[in-house]
């Protein structure tokens, strides 16, 4: 069902059309992201190429997604080598990419940074944050809500499966989540990682069960991975808790619609599209005519609103097929 | 010169009961395959003890043991074909990628559509032959082409991976046909159908490995090409067949991770590699080819699935999980090859 | 076959050889180490496709193109390389690639039962078909390769050098057998460097020399061994041991062993060599021997007992101990104990002694190029180029490589473990006057060989080694052939 | 014995130069080294060629041949510690984690206060400082405790990435001594120093491997270790040695990143084992031991990172790109297999 990719072009549409639509100078704009081995990031990465097909004067230059800041930093080089007018930047390790994106602005090239922020101001003309730490925080005060309207007192059993954990953004969601629990009194009792591929969720959901008998609620970071978990769940025969997703596919928000999940907390994989917009505006000096200010905002930090059954119809074309 | 032949002995090396020492013939009695694994054995049970220690009843119930042959099914079936590849003198570092390929073939909407008008049994069969013709073409260039099989099953690992990407476009492609789930993904007389799909492949493997010529032949290619070629067999067929013999492994393991995750994506089987060839050696097979145990392979997926286990029961974190799975191979390791020792079998 | 013709990058090694061989004959073909013998057979068992050239078999002309094809038409090979798969049993490796199996299952009993009468054929009942062949020494290695050869039911079975690991008594019940398939009129060709087994055994001789037919059809039991021995090296000498010399006062004691044991292997085995004198051990395969020289060079790590060499004790298990004290030794199998096999000559010549052309650890290439060289040149190592790969050299050429490496690294004490197997009768004697001149400059020689002759012949001193234990001591003009080899066998009776 | 010499000269290959075929004479001049990397040569050069036709001066330029050169660096580092290691018969999983454990060891606070007060050597030396004590275990274990490499090596990257997260807590830690960065990041002459350090250890790494006794040494324990042994060289000391210096170039890698990236994290050096065992083997380099190229390596690294920088001058999409690899590396390696058979190398 998931694989029409017309439905995926309709995602990016509902915007406002403005006047900084028509077409202007050719740019030619360069989007380096991680590796997209997986739906949540593979939809980033589609939705920015969609994004620059969209405008007749941008020429996208997208390089090899990768996890490696090596190899992600050369890319950078070969942008800037290349000339190319903005560069879009999602990087695999913001402290670890600061020094190339620093380059690429004292070259006068502006740089749009997206998702995982750079340790230096100077590194980005922009930045457009999903808010991971926030993430945490919706998914930890959703849980405190259910917490308290069903009852399940100062014992309540939360478990949380979190993405890949090396990653400082999963540290970040799991700090969120448990400083939102610490204001109703919850801790988080059980914790696993995966690695955000729909195997590794899978896996660790079906030995998380084991070994928690009963549980009352289970975040689960990533919605990519949740179709291994909720796999799992459907196996074992276990749907005594109630389960919160991240990210927000479409595939979860269905799940939603037929109550076979509680919430998600979106984290919008637009970002990156949003950054080839605001890059090529940067690239032809033009402003947000969307703002009453003339200039492109420094920061832009996205809502992580929670998504369940009473407001899912008006987040379902925001869902990505992942 | 007409000495009865047993005074000379000797020669055939037949003189070792002699010389044996009465510790040996203690444990003469394991010196069989099942000594040859018996550090595995012990290994794995020092492992669930520490298992039933920590975690008692949650560690010991019969659906926690399910939940850990489950998890080794899949990975246990890839290893069981990689310890024909290594035996044979090769390795496989692709297996990973043609799982993934294997299952996001399989899931396509037109496979899919022709599965529901047909019958669940052509999404199982689209695996095994996407498998089949991946391991096809490694074996072709690695027997035929000559070139190292390490780098064939490289490029292959980054070919049949992008290639799985571009089919699936980087989506999860949801399995909407119900009855292959709930056949391939359910139960037979309480037993999960993939654990009793790994409980064959295991047991074929090992006859296929032990007690056919095919399997007596892929220790002699693994172990002494020249020997083998000049005994007549025809090693390059033969190193063929091995590639495509892990091919369908993979296949195989493809449609199993089908029905348990019930969505094929270019995501699946990520380092598979790493972990199958980790659990072949640790069981005892040679890297350099010529001596190979499916036992030993089976115990070593065993063992990697029950650490992880052990580890979430008793809710340790990532990176300490890590640092302990790094010690525990190492002991686990050499304690089977000092028992191996003393029961006499060269290390 | 006629005009055969082979070539290896940079060597022919084959220019046009004829060979003919008839049903019921035992065809002996002998040459020089490097002659093209092996390759020759390599060919006919469709191991090598010669570039030219023809094969009839049976009055018509065949093409082989693999070793499957020379087995389907009757042809089994025992090769001079041992062909065997450690890893498989005995009774697995003899029916390699023609595996006695019902709808691909091995039929297990049936192939052990078939394996131990073969076995039982060639006088080793005591082999156990169901032993892994890794762990059989390489006498009994070389007893299932011709076990093998026989499984085929072949018309014709080319023999490479069957008997250099093996001992005289072997060799005896090997002839057995030899002679019997003759009397069923199969075909045997037969190549071994031990001229006097020719005689014996063999009806009519080939002589091979730097890929050519120097003589063919000859009958064995007429022509006289210097003619043979003149056909193959183009020169005549006379295949004897060098002269002894004066046993004037013998030297100082530089090796003492004394009461060196290991558990099962042997024990209290004492001895003195001194300088300048050549010490034979004599003893059945599997006696021992190359266990006491590997554990005396610290190959192998003492139980019991102390090795002093000049004074100094050996550190037990340590071989760089050994080689700093000054002993050198050249194993018993060069291919996987001695060589580098895909190394230069010159790299495996100088591996024992690199430090000597090294300044702060960088090689002086040259200096090791003629260093190399001049070994190369004294033992007449053919072809004479130290850059070629160990790999190609001949067996014997192999072997000569080994021995100059400790030449060039001029020790005090020589370890030689079967020195001259596989080696011409030519290098053969080169070798000896060599050990003589060795041992004339002071060194102390220690050689192990199976033919009792070679110790005799060759030492000052002979120790009779029995299971594990020194059974005899004296000079060697003391004792003959008989006498050892009765307590070779009373030893192993006690 | 009195008969002239050159009578026997005919058995000996003396007669080489009268058999060789005018094709044989052109290449004869490629038969040294250069011979048996004409085919990385020939791959480097198509892949520049297709480079030009498609990216033109976009490719050529000095900056992006610097970039080019800069992202082979750390890489190359590794690579050639790889190919002593496999040389000598060993293979070293654990490269990847090492690079990670070092470079966060070395950026953290204390060791960077400690930097801070007395000079950023300090931070370099505790890279390569942790780099070979890893080295050192691995050595031990696979030396000593006679254990298959790579288990021990697998075990090490588990471990050693685990502890590295503990370490750095799986933050970035950002390295704030900016005279480090300047130095190491810098350039000198116009070159990146990072390239130069990559220079001087091809230099000195094909030097140690090809001019000094301990490279003739590795190269005898990788092709046979018994021998090796026999000839009196300690072989187990011999290969601890080789997993030390592999190691301590794992820790230069870690100080190049740490100046390349300016932080420190456990996710360092991801994957990086399989990339530089593929750039040794590309390079001729026999995973079997025994054989080692420095030059072949060198060339296997370039080659990879040049394919990058081609693909993304070309602006290929991941999936495609993933593809077409697995593809050049099989035309690569076949290209340097028939070149070096032509030249009378054996494959
Ligand atoms: N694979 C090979 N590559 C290159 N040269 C080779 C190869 N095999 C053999 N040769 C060369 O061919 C020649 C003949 O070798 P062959 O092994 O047939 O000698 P042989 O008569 O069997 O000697 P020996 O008595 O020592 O076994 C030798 O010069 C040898 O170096
Ligand atoms: N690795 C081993 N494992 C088991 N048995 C062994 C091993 N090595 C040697 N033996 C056995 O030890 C005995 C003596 O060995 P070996 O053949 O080396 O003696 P030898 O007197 O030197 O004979 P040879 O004349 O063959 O050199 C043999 O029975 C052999 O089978
Ligand atoms: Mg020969
Ligand atoms: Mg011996």
């Amino acid at each position: 069902t998931g694989n029409d990719p017309a439905s995926q072009q309709t995602n990016t549409e509902p915007r406002a059309v403005s006047s900084n639509d028509d077409p202007g100078k050719e740019v030619t704009i360069g989007f380096s992201g991680p590796e997209a081995d997986h739906g949540w990031l593979a939809a980033i990465n589609s939705t920015a190429v969609a994004e620059g097909e969209k405008y007749e004067d941008v020429d996208l230059r997208v390089a090899e997604g990768t996890n490696d800041p090596s190899m992600q930093i050369s890319h950078i080089e070969t942008f800037i080598n290349e000339g190319v007018d903005a560069i879009v930047l999602l990087p695999t390790d913001g402290a670890a990419l600061t020094k190339v994106a620093t380059q690429a602005m004292d070259a006068g090239i502006p740089v749009v940074n997206v998702d995982r922020e750079f340790s230096s101001e100077f590194a980005a003309r922009t930045t457009i944050l999903g808010d991971n730490y926030g993430m945490g925080v919706s998914a930890g005060t959703y849980a405190c809500e259910l917490v308290e309207e069903n009852d399940l007192g100062g014992d309540a059993v939360i478990a949380e499966i979190a993405g890949l954990d090396s990653l400082p953004l999963t540290q970040d969601r799991s700090d969120g989540f448990s400083d939102a629990l610490k204001e109703c009194d919850q801790n988080v009792d059980h914790r696993v990682a995966a690695e955000f591929t729909v195997q590794s969720g899978e896996k660790v959901a079906s030995n998380l069960l084991q070994a928690v008998p009963e549980i009352d609620i289970i975040w689960n970071h990533d919605d990519d991975q949740g179709v291994g978990v909720k796999a799992a769940f459907d196996n074992a025969n276990r749907d005594e808790f109630f389960f919160i997703g991240g990210a927000g596919s479409a595939n979860a928000m269905r799940w939603i619609q037929e109550g076979e999940m509680e919430a998600t907390v979106l984290y919008p994989p637009t970002q990156a599209a949003d950054g080839i917009r605001l890059a090529r505006l940067l690239a032809q000096d033009k402003g947000m005519s969307d703002l009453v200010q003339v200039e492109v905002p420094r920061r832009i930090v996205l809502n992580a609103p929670v998504v369940t059954k009473e407001n899912v119809e008006e987040y379902l074309p925001l869902g990505f097929e992942s | 010169m007409s000495v009865a032949s047993e005074e000379r002995a000797g020669t055939g090396g037949a003189d070792v009961p002699s010389r044996e020492s009465p510790l040996r013939s203690v444990t003469a009695l394991f010196s069989g395959p099942a000594g040859r694994n018996l550090g595995l054995v012990i290994a794995l049970a020092l492992l669930c003890i520490v298992g039933m220690i920590t975690a008692g009843d949650r560690f010991v119930s019969f659906d926690n043991m399910m939940t850990i042959l489950r998890l080794a099914s899949v990975i246990g079936v890839v290893s069981v074909g990689m310890t024909f590849v290594i035996t044979g003198g090769g390795i496989d570092l692709s297996v990973g990628a043609i799982v993934a390929l294997s299952s996001v073939w399989a899931s396509t909407i037109a496979t899919q559509t022709l599965a529901e008008n047909t019958h669940w049994i052509v999404m199982v069969s689209t695996a095994l032959l996407v498998g089949a013709v991946c391991g096809l073409v490694n074996g072709l260039l690695i027997a035929y082409g000559r070139m190292a099989a390490f780098i064939v099953t490289l490029a292959m690992l980054a070919g049949a991976r992008g290639l799985a990407e571009i089919i699936a476009q980087k989506r999860t492609q949801v399995v909407t046909i119900s009855e292959f789930i709930d056949v391939v993904g359910g139960r037979v007389l309480g037993i999960p159908v993939l654990v009793l799909i790994f409980a064959i492949v295991a047991v074929a493997g090992w006859i296929l490995l032990n007690r056919t010529t095919f399997g007596r032949r892929t220790l002699a290619v693994g172990g002494n090409p020249e020997a083998a070629r000049l005994a007549g067999i025809n090693v390059k067929r033969h190193t063929t067949l091995l590639y495509v013999l892990v091919g369908v492994a993979c296949g195989l393991a493809a449609v199993m991770l089908l029905a348990r995750t019930t969505a094929g994506t270019s995501t699946h089987g990520m380092l598979m590699e790493l972990d199958a060839i980790a659990a072949v050696v640790i069981g005892g097979t040679l890297l350099s080819g010529g001596r190979g145990t499916i036992v030993g392979t089976v115990f070593g997926v065993l063992i990697f699935t029950t650490l992880t286990n052990v580890f979430t029961l008793n809710n340790l974190d990532t990176s300490t999980q890590a640092v302990a799975k790094g010690v525990i191979i190492v002991v686990a390791v050499l304690l089977q090859q000092r028992v191996a020792a003393r029961n006499g079998s060269p290390p | 076959m006629s005009g055969i013709v082979k070539h290896f990058p940079g060597v022919k090694a084959l220019d046009g050889i004829d060979l003919e061989v008839r049903a019921g004959d035992v065809h002996c073909l002998l040459g020089q180490n490097g002659a093209g013998k092996s390759t020759l057979i390599k060919v006919l068992a469709g191991a090598h496709q010669p570039n030219g050239g023809t094969i009839s078999w049976q009055g018509d002309e065949i093409r082989i193109v693999n070793p499957q094809d020379a087995l389907d038409h009757g042809i089994a090979t025992i090769y001079q390389e041992l062909d065997l798969v450690d890893g498989l049993t005995v009774a697995e490796n003899i029916h390699l690639g023609h595996e006695r199996a019902r709808w691909g299952v091995v039929a297990r009993a049936e192939a052990n039962r078939a394996a131990a009468e073969l076995l039982r054929r060639l006088g080793h009942p005591e082999v156990a078909p169901d032993i892994e062949v890794g762990r059989l020494s390489s006498a009994g290695k070389q007893i299932v390769s011709m076990a093998r050869a026989l499984s085929y039911d072949a018309k014709l079975i080319v023999m490479d050098e069957p008997s250099a690991v093996l001992d005289q008594e072997e060799v005896t019940r090997l002839f057995g057998v030899i002679r019997e398939l003759a009397a069923q009129g199969v075909a045997i060709v037969y190549i071994s460097h031990r001229l006097e087994e020719i005689r014996e055994i063999g009806d009519r001789v080939t002589v091979l020399k730097d890929g050519r037919t120097a003589a063919t059809g000859l009958a064995a039991a007429e022509t006289p061994t210097s003619e043979i021995i003149r056909l193959m090296t183009g020169r005549s000498i006379e295949y004897v041991f060098p002269d002894r010399p004066e046993r004037q006062q013998v030297g100082d004691p530089v090796l003492e062993v004394s009461g060196l044991g290991r558990a099962g292997e042997f024990g209290g085995v004492s001895f003195t060599v001194a300088a300048g004198e050549v010490v034979g051990l004599a003893g059945l395969v599997g006696s021992g021997r190359s266990e006491i020289l590997e554990t005396i060079y610290g190959a192998r790590k003492a139980k019991a007992g102390t090795v002093t060499v000049a004074g100094r004790r050996l550190r037990a298990g340590s071989v760089g101990a050994a080689v700093s004290a000054g002993v050198g030794l050249c194993p018993e199998e060069r291919k996987s104990q001695a060589l580098v096999l895909h190394e230069s000559v010159a790299r495996n010549i100088t591996l024992a002694s690199l430090g000597r052309f090294a300044r702060g650890g960088f090689v002086n290439r040259g200096d090791e190029r003629r260093a190399a060289d001049e070994q190369v040149r004294a033992l007449d190592v053919r072809p004479a180029d130290v850059r070629r790969h160990v790999r190609t050299l001949s067996g014997g050429n192999q072997q000569k490589v080994v021995l100059a490496r400790w030449l060039l690294r001029e020790c005090r004490v020589l370890l030689l473990d079967e020195p001259t197997r596989g080696v011409d009768v030519g290098a053969r004697s080169e070798i000896y006057a060599l050990v003589r001149e060795l041992a004339a400059s002071g060194i102390a020689v220690v050689v192990v060989s199976s033919e009792i002759e070679e110790v005799i012949g060759l030492s000052d001193r002979v120790l009779v080694i029995s299971d594990g234990a020194l059974v005899h001591d004296s000079p060697a003009e003391e004792i003959n052939e008989h006498q050892v080899l009765d307590m070779v066998m009373e030893g192993e009776a006690a």
